[in-house]
């Protein structure tokens, strides 16, 4: 059953040095509130696993807080690279940053085996390419009805998972809707999952396209307004595509970066809100 | 817009850019096609550009999950919210993978790349830059081995110049026809594979005979020697090397006004992303 | 691109002797005029799909169309027997049945594979059964990464599916809402779709819980209002549970059986109105 | 309400029938737990039951694909739209199998059985009717292998008979204990099985030390000498053999309650489907 909680206590409760953590959303929904509150806390050698890195694991990396990434495409979507994520693989700033590296394909059927309790999951991907030559986690399986060679890949299941959805009722029940992306699985997959939401109503009416997670997967859930944001709620807010932009002469500069968090994530003000 | 010639190169004779050759004959690829896996940035300007033009019915499918997308602007990344307003359906991202790209549903995947090969074969995971500095980082796969194993065919979108025409990729990401023809085979790839690389000098298309891209059609204003120059291999031409049409008013009318449209919430960098 | 059709037609062209069919529906939204349709035609020698056969299958089974059953539960939900698939099996009456058996998370993964275009999926399952001593279409494999060995089933794609949905658009998109079952699995799967559909409308609404089929997907769309009947669609109609009862002593006596049929199934005024 | 017993059996000295005990205890046996796989049929009946008495936030889960179903009638069949229309979530049946009984996220999963043997273990696919005729058919597996695999422990019930409780199975389709301690564990299921057999006579739960099934409770009015003559096996005793409280009269008009419900629109008839 979920507690609803302050992200400041939830965050503390459920994410822990060295987890593996996953905060998912594709594009939409990101929970970017969170991670500013794990950069506050200082929560660190932490595995992110994403299928797209974007900005908010620019941030993490950058904060030095990050040991090893698992992923798929890490670009700031529209705009060009993440530049803290390039520091980090090519120069080592702020620290090295080990890569698990696949094909979208291949990560979303990772979580989908993590969700489904399985060792792993099959597809017809990854053929000819040189990406299985640098990971552990795609390896092969022949169908034993008709001897074709596939392609498995390793579940993954996060220490805890952190997405952000538009409401929860007050019981915990958690609904998001829009594009959904692999939010379900990457939340069933996890042993511990926090959900950060746009608003607390009495009872969630079911949307179309709506994914209800249920209280009894869900261990926390925290009330965060705009905690999306540069990211967006469908039904709240747009995406602030003029912050995407504005982002990549900030990440360019390892000042300017280190001066953005400082003014913009620990200062007092942006934790007093996650205390709230 | 960006570019990577100078900006005097970059008009033609005519009141249109090399880009928007591209973007022009990028989008006329897709006539006939009843379904397009859209990467965004260029191969997304193409796909809606093509709504605008020579396929209004082409259904757009992005991976993000929105099957049937109609933006009326160029959308910035491929989870805009216009992208899941206007869509026929929406879907997790898992099922898009397993039951519409690798359910061998859809006909055209359309990409972009970092670096591209005599093959057709892509690299956007990372470039060697030299003895003394570490590797460059791209931004990965994303969906792209899938796409071009699974679609139909496969179009590129890219612009032309040496250093994303390389004699040698430093990595594989993507295989596109692998060293020649029947790789694709041998490795039990569905689909086609890449048909034709759009550039903003003209298409390259593979030889039906080796698979190596040949110089097919040369932009207006554009010269055989100039796409040489810009490929970093000896590129063959066809022998029946034909010429793109200049854009037409409607064509160039209509992808400005995506473009406009984009720019007021956003506008698209025109980067692959 | 889906064609409306009348039912006649589109089971005319689409359903062929000798297919292998699914007509799926998990106790909601089952096709039955489609299938009295195909009683009416005579098509015949037909393998069945379907992970709950229900009063449906036992009526093609009765009317001796069908050569085998894929299967995992063959009952009259919350009644009893299915007797003429009985008569089938013990007795061979009309003609003999072949039967390919499953649980229902291996018939619903076959369907996933089916759709996924993989030759095969992979599940936890069977485990200390006998269910795989009677069918070639279970095996195993072994995990690459941790050497546990799972069950793999093999992928089912059927030549022809058949479901019912609420609502069609005039260019063919389809949703259907409420249960939604395995439909989209089984219909991505197959080689050929045929829809009916409650009402055809202009514009398909979104809905809470609403599964949409583009019509690129789909073969032939036919209306036919009530066409799931004695099963319900969710917004139309209730399911009619003494139907089911009733359906309990006709099944039993080979006669009543026989003489239901042609009284209800093959004569005129049913044949005139799919033909509509 | 239809019995295995005669009906002059079938009233004990109070006004409650063996089959209310036996629904009555089911219900009892689902205290405390969070989430329930429901089977149809008598499995239904007591989720139902448990949520009216001793369990009002019991998440009921059907293998239609519902979750959190609260029907204010009891269902026929394990699709009726109630189930949906009440529900906190509707998966697709996919969906069900592998992320939430795979991923074991459900703690009790409900089961009726046609034949049981004296390790829990379940046969629903086919019985020897003896040499001269045919094996007589029977529905077949459904969700139960999986659903005794991965839910966290099973509750099993049905009516107590030698046609039900059998020395050997014709046909294994459920492994409950297998042929002893340790059998689950060696084919690496994930949850704990059987822990009780309800009957309309008494309960039955597996020895710790050997998991035969043995009669731990009887219900009021019941004879161990009823059970032993209804069971196929010779039937153990615990030595602590209790017996079961009768039904409070709110548990009685509790059940009575949802059975009238149900008729009204298409009765529940008690039978396993």
């Amino acid at each position: 059953m979920a507690d609803i909680r302050s992200l400041h206590d939830a965050v503390a409760d459920l994410v822990h040095d060295g987890d593996i953590l996953a905060m998912e959303g594709f594009t939409h929904l990101i929970p970017y509130a969170a991670a500013h509150e794990i950069i506050r806390q200082g929560i660190t050698d932490l595995t992110l696993a994403r299928m797209t890195p974007d900005v908010i694991y620019d941030q993490l990396i950058g904060a030095g807080l990050v040991r090893k990434l698992i992923f798929s495409w890490g670009g700031n979507p529209g705009v060009g690279s993440l530049h803290r994520f390039r520091d980090a693989v090519e120069n080592g700033w702020p620290r090295p940053l080990e890569l698990d590296e696949h094909s979208h394909a291949g990560m979303a059927n990772r979580y989908v085996a993590g969700a489904s309790k399985l060792p792993f999951a099959v597809l017809r991907g990854y053929r000819g390419s040189d990406i299985p030559t640098r990971t552990e986690t795609v390896s092969t399986v022949v169908c034993p009805f008709t001897g074709e060679e596939l392609a498995a890949v390793a579940a993954l299941n996060p220490d805890v998972t952190v997405i952000h959805a538009q409401q929860a009722d007050r019981n915990g029940n958690v609904q998001l809707w829009g594009l959904t992306g692999v939010q379900k699985e990457a939340a069933l997959a996890a042993d511990r999952v926090l959900v950060t939401v746009e608003e607390i109503v009495d009872t969630l009416e079911p949307r179309p396209g709506g994914v209800v997670l249920p209280t009894w997967v869900i261990d926390a859930v925290a009330e965060v307004p705009g905690g999306a944001h540069p990211s967006y709620a469908s039904g709240y807010s747009v995406r602030d595509n003029a912050f995407y932009q504005a982002w990549d002469p900030i990440a360019r500069d390892r000042e300017a970066f280190t001066r953005w968090i400082e003014e913009n994530v620990r200062n007092e003000q942006s934790a007093k809100a996650a205390v709230r | 817009m960006t570019d990577n010639t100078t900006s005097a190169d970059n008009t033609t004779r005519t009141d249109f850019t090399r880009d928007e050759l591209m973007e022009v004959n990028a989008a006329r690829a897709l006539a006939g096609a009843r379904t397009c896996f859209v990467g965004i940035g260029l191969p997304s300007t193409a796909a809606n550009l093509a709504r605008a033009t020579v396929n209004p019915d082409l259904v757009l499918i992005y991976e993000s999950g929105t099957i049937g997308s109609k933006p009326t602007r160029l959308p910035l990344s491929i989870g805009d919210g216009e992208l899941a307003e206007t869509a026929d359906a929406v879907v997790p991202v898992p099922e898009m993978f397993n039951y519409w790209l690798q359910g061998g549903r859809i006909d055209v995947g359309f990409l972009g790349a970092a670096q591209v090969d005599r093959y057709a074969n892509i690299n956007t995971t990372v470039v060697n830059r030299g003895p003394d500095k570490p590797e460059g980082r791209l931004p990965g796969a994303g969906g792209a081995p899938e796409i071009a194993s699974n679609c139909g065919k496969v179009l590129m979108v890219l612009r032309h110049s040496t250093r994303n025409f390389v004699p040698e990729l430093d990595f594989v990401t993507t295989l596109g026809h692998g060293a020649g023809p029947g790789d694709r085979k041998k490795l039990g790839m569905p689909g086609a594979g890449p048909v034709a690389v759009i550039t903003d000098l003209g298409v390259l298309r593979p030889d039906p005979a080796t698979a190596e891209l040949v110089l097919t059609e040369l932009h207006p204003g554009v010269s055989v020697e100039q796409v040489r120059a810009a490929t970093g291999w000896e590129l063959r031409v066809s022998d029946g090397l034909g010429a793109t049409e200049p854009p037409t008013p409607q064509e160039l009318a209509a992808l400005r006004a995506l473009k406009n449209a984009g720019k007021s919430s956003g506008k698209s960098s025109g980067k692959d992303a």
